[in-house]
């Protein structure tokens, strides 16, 4: 029960010493650190903590690399054609780099501006490559992830049309619907579905919420959809992949009202699912709705320029329970990663790796609609995701795909009969994609 | 502390305004393909407006623009509430090994044995640290936490047919996302005050808790950095009234090995791990909000949580989930650096984590108390809030005075925050900083002290040697510019 | 360009200066095998006097000097001579991979085919690259390459009973570490003089070239930066007295697929990886200058030299090897970053370096040369050496403009070498600088050159906001403090 | 043969494009870049560079991939008992994340002091470092490597002492001893072999070089050799393991002369053999003969602290043929990671640091002297190093070791009958010494 704060011995990450500690006491004028906890129940205060005892560095690095070791990865030489919301791309050295550097990664939200000049930057030139490949006017700095900020999208959509109705396209990713329901649950809010093909919604829609490429891949028709939102006074919300936007129309060019997307194929590693950095870019006209970190460029009193977070009577901690979201701590960092990847790439960059993605994934798609058994099934224009029917049961195929070292599509027969979704990027190589059609076609009908 | 070496001050012109047609800084590989056949041209973009720029210009760029922060790795950095301690490099390193940073969120549970052990191992962690053992790490943030321990509350009452429950009672000390998540949780926010020793007004707290009370948010500490005295009557007063306790606990820092939650009648907590645990800020996120139930709640966990299971690990969804809060599990390679700074202390050293943290709060708050009023004059936890009230009197704001730290290379307090303080600055040293820095801190805000009489123009007009001088944020929010363009 | 973001200026107490009894960084793991017994005591060691600080302030401490200096990661560095380009970042960390960083010098040749290949294809691509086909990657900087060099020219006149070549000959435009080469192998150094082009006199070299001649040192390019026009006639000459031509190549930058060594005469020469070949210069080191030398003097090479025989890669010693001029292969890592650079590059990239690289030296030659004299009224190569004797009549030294670059954030170009240049002014902008910095450079030198007579005070005592102002480096030697002690 | 400067593509090291190429041609007034190479032997210009085209980022990735994986290291799950110069140590985060840091990293040599104050001071702190594990007065900012530090300690002593015949004790590295070689070649000096318990020696010896622990493992009588030196007119010359100075006395105790040793150890990747770095100190009476860098303490015209290159006259760019030593580029970057590492460890962890590896080493000989066939050659005190002598020839049972994943110790039997050279470090778990103990016993004989 006694306080081992005189006693413990020192630990790198701590630096006061024993005598430090008691020279400090003294000053506070008590003699134990006892003293400075009598508001705690004296029955609860230094209660056992049944954890083990600290590693050093070097038995913490023993202890990361056997977890490492137990999960396959492309390390381990495993090929996987898993997509669906993370993707493998090739991160370039430049964001690992810049990532490295500590004034940047151990620093705070921006509160004081004169002493955050990079960071806000930063934010500055990502609001700004997000509006570039969105081709929206305005962008915050970063949401959470892809489906946080399409949820906070269509209740964004709710409070700018006083609506509660929410309709999302039924070919939509359920976790993107998913994690609307959960955010929207106790709101008042309904959700309906909405045929892609739909030529009529209720006129009492907030909103279509569209994905684009959608769940199995395909572009929708943004536009037409827009148009029928508008024409009954509802938002169009797109969520886009931003790789796709290297080679698709961007939504801003069909008066789409919201867009958001999955920030993370733009330079972040899959991680297993996190974190991942949400974009979200609206029109100018409902810029005071939008959740979220906004950078602002500004002068300062010697009119030199600098940026600020800026309209935050939108933001939590000065309008409370009023606020457009409850966001605090966001994804400043991923967004860093974000905008160096796109700085890297650039123009040329973000065209060549769309047209990449697109071609091997339609060779895959081709290669293996020529097996027996399997087909792909599309009925528009995928970018780098299709759905293949398989003759067996996906998960069979997979588990069988796995003992060759192959991490398969992800199986969504829920969704689509036999169905797998395919992903293929620039990561893959000819040689990899032809390694999956060959052991598709071995597996076949008898998995 | 970092010092100019560029007369004539830093090129801020933007990445676009250094665009150069045909320029660039990576190169894509040839396609190793046939050629397959485009869509439609109708589908097609011509060309997306990015920055081009050479491979150089890219790194020096953000180079050049991450010296112009304050942070953890080059300043002193006491911000309240905030927990800026050292964030170390092991755990940045370790969540990078190829085995966790390259593994997709949808891959065969078999595959990612590994990651799902390591996830389970820190849900059992911070059960054991707060006495709560329902963990799930789903929250990518604290107002994540916060949301999907409402949501949790709501629909524990929701499913005991107690609906009605739609009233969260908040102190006025609270944080912002502690009502506006309420908020999203559809809960009306009601008020209860402060006393005058910084604590809940018991007796305000039992006039409001009735049979609409859903959850009573109270922050452990409190933001005024503050043991509530009263805890476990509060909790009962909630209990008793049939509504849950939700502890934020953001100010984890002072709790660790000192007191569990879960033993003081607390339902349901969140913990930064981007804060106690050591995580990188990164300038505003990403964190990683784990929420913490007790174990007749832990049904309602949002998905997944981590499960040892006869057939090795899973993620699962918990029976009467809540459900999906956002994309995938969480931040994950956040939670490998909080497992690995856990690992790193182990249960000796988290204990001595907060115990350095109090220690070193109460010193700054004893060398100070004669020149900075006390928001609250007794023993604090791990953070001391001053009041600039005195030296407001005398002329000079509190933001004065956060502003003049900056030209001592020392990060401002939190100011104005939490609300009810007259000019509050709220400094939270952590443990991780040395005594020899707390003595330069005490220095630098004494000597503040006397510039409030001696030369109150030096703190008006600060910063003097930053990147800015203090910026017009007015007309950012009235014109608001929030991107490039050719003409800006 | 970077800017203070504190008053006050930098802490700069050394490490020793913040040490505290019993803190720690670091922790060793405990010992998992049975206690051994100790030595004698009297071969014990009580205490080693090092610092004893915490992690975080391990961290701090470098980050913020880090901060200090200028780097090409964060300026203009046209630094004359140094070839300070791009260090592309993807270098550094394939040469960290662990099959690359973690493995023994003396693992068995099966063990490391990868390693050994590696160094083969680069043997191989400088080979190709200087036209001369014999290589060895032993040499750890240019110096140590010229050595190697020497030494292979003694055992060249030695295996033929010509022992009595005992001169370098060596231009007074040469760098410093040929002359202290030559005299390290032994050789006597007779200078040969420039003409007032900035060429060989090539009569004085016929004067100079005879039996006594072991070998002929010529800078390719010249350190002015000069393509030597009578090359061919130079090398015939040494030739003739039946020396050696050795190439110090360490201005190559200049001549990738522009022209080949091996082509014009030259027997032997070096190349410095941490130029040409893109390899950070690390403040300083670590470097790497492999020799390269005609097919007929491979025998000599320093070991080892990478071979692939029928079974596999190996190192092998070449048949009348000079010996071993450092502990292991060379710089290993140092050669893996300027592999990954040649392939990145190829054939058409390097190319395009060295014309790229020439067009921007001419560029600013011409832009400047109405202000600034030039060492040599001619094209130049990858670099110009400007001369300050026109400002140095006007009372301002080379010196003072050097030191007055570095306000603006440009790091001064390389000053007083040559030393036949009066006042010189070395500058080399390299091809990885864009027009853009060429054209702030260019008005930069022009507005200092105003500032002479506008302004001189300026220049006398900049720089004016650096970390600090000019130094006593006189009373530095006088009285040389070389280490920290509790005294000082 | 035409220049290709008009019409290369543009390569993300070289931002000039063609446009830019050719304004910058019309202000120097050429139009052709062919006009600037007027000097260049027509016949020789332009000559065909028989070099593959260039890679982009992720193929080089993928190159260097495979030259990797051809190599056996711990990440492909080898363990290695192999040291002899080179030698595996944990390396903290501290040192990779401070290496990181591309101010340290892109930095030229610091001529320019004022833009340069980080290196210097870290290059001080390197010698202050130097100092204290050494206990010597001065030290320098760092060689090339520990033998040509070495190699150069033996020549200064030469011009200390005007002598020319230079004695090195016959326990020593070749390494050490071959460079030594290869650097007096030429220079009529003269190397004479002197027995580790030799009692006289010759009276023209400028020094006796010595390596403690010597090639073998094992602590020499420092001490007596430099007493037998002084007493002979020569210096003392001693080249020392900087990690087993955590735990024996440092040559400074002992009134030695010059002091080297290889920096390796202290926290430098093992990387195939280099680049390393030479530790180099000495008695400050012999300051100006030192080679390489030295870095002081001066101030500025403010009375600021400052660092800078000092007593530059010893130096190749001053004093060109008269200089101690060629040394141009050192090593800085390599002694900014020696710097960061003894920081990290500091007092305590250098000194568990030897104890760790003592145990060990001491704990693994023990072991394998017990194997029937196998001993361990030791006759006086060893560090981490010691001399096994096999059953049979080292190189078959390392064949054999190799087959379990082992790398054995160096074959040393041209220096000890059937010797092997066994190191063992704290990288070393018990686990792994238990797996070579029970490798050897079962190899035996039969390899
Ligand atoms: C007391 C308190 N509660 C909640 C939060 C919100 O946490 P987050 O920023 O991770 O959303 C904070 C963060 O500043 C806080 O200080
Ligand atoms: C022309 C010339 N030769 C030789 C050298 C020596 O090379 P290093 O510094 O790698 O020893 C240099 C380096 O500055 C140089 O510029």
């Amino acid at each position: 029960m006694a306080s081992s704060a005189h006693t413990s011995p020192n630990h790198p990450y701590i630096p006061s010493t024993d005598s430090e500690r008691a020279e400090m006491l003294g000053a506070i004028g008590v003699d134990s650190l006892d003293a400075l906890l009598e508001d705690i129940p004296a029955q609860h205060r230094h209660p056992k903590l049944n954890l083990a005892a600290g590693l050093s560095e070097q038995e913490l690095s023993t202890v990361f690399g056997s977890i490492a070791a137990e999960n396959a990865s492309p390390s381990s030489g495993y090929i996987s054609f898993l997509g669906a919301g993370s993707y493998s791309h090739y991160i370039p050295s430049t964001v690992r780099s810049i990532l490295q550097r500590g004034e940047f990664v151990t620093a705070y939200t921006p509160y004081q501006p004169e002493a955050a000049q990079g960071t806000l930057q930063v934010g500055f030139e990502f609001q700004t490559i997000v509006c570039q490949l969105t081709e929206m006017e305005v962008a915050n700095a970063g949401m959470y992830d892809g489906p946080t900020a399409f949820a906070e999208a269509c209740l964004m959509a709710a409070r700018v049309t006083k609506r509660t109705k929410i309709g999302v396209l039924s070919s939509t990713d359920k976790r993107l619907s998913d994690t609307l329901l959960a955010y929207s649950k106790y709101q008042g809010i309904e959700i309906v579905e909405v045929a892609a093909d739909a030529t009529d919604i209720p006129d009492d829609l907030a909103c279509i919420g569209i994905q684009s490429p959608n769940f199995f891949g395909e572009i929708e028709d943004v536009q037409r959809l827009t148009k029928l939102a508008h024409d009954n006074g509802a938002l169009s919300v797109v969520h886009v992949n931003p790789t796709a936007l290297g080679m698709f129309k961007a939504p801003g060019e069909f008066d789409v009202d919201i867009v958001t997307a999955e920030g993370q194929p733009l330079g972040v590693p899959m991680a297993f699912g996190g974190p991942y950095v949400g974009l979200f870019a609206c029109k100018k006209a409902h810029i005071r709705q939008m959740p979220g970190r906004i950078i602002g460029r500004t002068t300062d009193t010697k009119g030199r320029t600098g940026y600020a977070l800026t309209l935050q009577t939108r933001e939590q901690h000065i309008r409370r329970e009023r606020a457009t979201s409850n966001i605090c701590t966001s994804t400043q960092l991923i967004g860093l990663m974000v905008t160096v990847y796109a700085a890297t790439l650039g123009k040329q960059g973000m065209k060549d790796l769309a047209s990449l993605c697109y071609q091997k994934a339609h060779y895959a798609a081709a290669e293996i609609n020529k097996l027996d058994g399997y087909s792909v099934k599309s009925s528009g224009t995928f970018f780098h995701e299709f759905v293949v029917t398989c003759p067996s049961a996906p998960p069979k195929i997979n588990e069988a795909l796995l003992k060759k070292k192959i991490i398969g599509g992800l199986d969504i027969s829920d969704r689509s009969e036999s169905g797998m979704l395919v992903c293929v990027t620039e990561t893959s190589s000819k040689a990899d994609i032809d390694r999956f059609v060959k052991a598709l076609s071995e597996i076949g009908v008898s998995a | 502390m970092t010092i100019s070496i560029n007369a004539g001050g830093v090129d801020r012109r933007l990445l676009m305004d250094r665009s150069v047609t045909g320029r660039k800084a990576f190169t894509l590989p040839a396609s190793d393909v046939p050629t397959q056949n485009l869509p439609d041209s109708s589908l097609l973009r011509d060309d997306v407006e990015l920055p081009e720029v050479s491979q150089l210009e890219v790194i020096r760029y953000f180079s050049v623009l991450s010296q112009l922060n304050f942070s953890i790795d080059t300043n002193f950095y006491p911000l309240g509430s905030c927990t800026m301690k050292y964030n170390p490099k092991i755990n940045d390193e370790l969540s990078n090994l190829p085995g966790l940073a390259n593994i997709h969120p949808l891959q065969p549970d078999v595959t990612v044995q590994g990651a799902i052990r390591l996830l389970k191992n820190l849900q059992d962690d911070l059960g054991e640290i707060t006495g709560l053992s329902g963990v799930s790490l789903a929250p990518l943030a604290g107002a994540q936490g916060e949301y999907a321990g409402l949501l949790i509350a709501r629909a524990y009452h929701d499913a005991r047919s107690d609906s009605a429950r739609t009233v969260a009672i908040v102190p006025d000390s609270a944080h912002g996302t502690n009502p506006a998540s309420a908020a999203m949780a559809g809960l009306e926010v009601v008020t209860v005050r402060s006393d005058d020793q910084g604590n809940v007004d018991v007796e305000n707290l039992r006039e409001l808790a009735n049979s609409n009370t859903a959850v009573f948010m109270l922050t452990i500490p409190s933001t005024l950095g503050l043991f509530e005295p009263n805890i476990l009557e509060i909790t009962k007063i909630v209990h008793d009234a049939g509504g849950l306790v939700y502890a934020d606990g953001a100010n984890l820092n002072a709790l660790l090995g000192v007191v569990k939650l879960g033993d003081l009648g607390v339902d349901i907590c969140h913990s930064n791990l981007h804060k106690t645990f050591s995580t990188p800020h990164g300038g505003g996120g990403p964190g990683s909000g784990p929420v913490m139930v007790t174990n007749e709640l832990a049904k309602f966990l949002p998905k997944p949580v981590a499960v040892k299971t006869d057939v090795g690990y899973v993620l699962a969804t918990p029976e009467m989930s809540v459900g999906s809060i956002n994309g995938f599990h969480g931040s994950f390679s956040i939670a490998a650096r909080a497992y690995a700074y856990i690992k790193a202390l182990g249960q000796e050293g988290l204990r001595s984590v907060s115990e350095n943290a109090i220690i070193s709060a109460n010193y700054i708050q004893a060398k100070l108390r004669d020149k900075y009023d006390l928001a609250a004059d007794r023993y604090c936890m791990h953070e001391t809030v001053l009041s600039a009230a005195r030296q407001k009197k005398r002329g000079v704001a509190g933001l004065d005075i956060a502003k003049r730290l900056l030209d001592f290379g020392i990060h401002a307090p939190t100011m104005y925050f939490p609300m009810i303080v007259d000019e509050a600055l709220m400094v939270e040293p952590t443990e991780s900083e040395s005594k020899e820095t707390l003595d330069h801190f005490i220095a630098v805000m004494r000597q503040i002290d006397d510039e409030v009489d001696s030369a109150p123009e030096l703190l008006h007009d600060a910063p003097h040697d930053l990147p800015v001088t203090r910026l017009d944020e007015a007309t950012a929010a009235r014109k608001p510019v929030l991107r490039w363009s050719a003409e800006v």
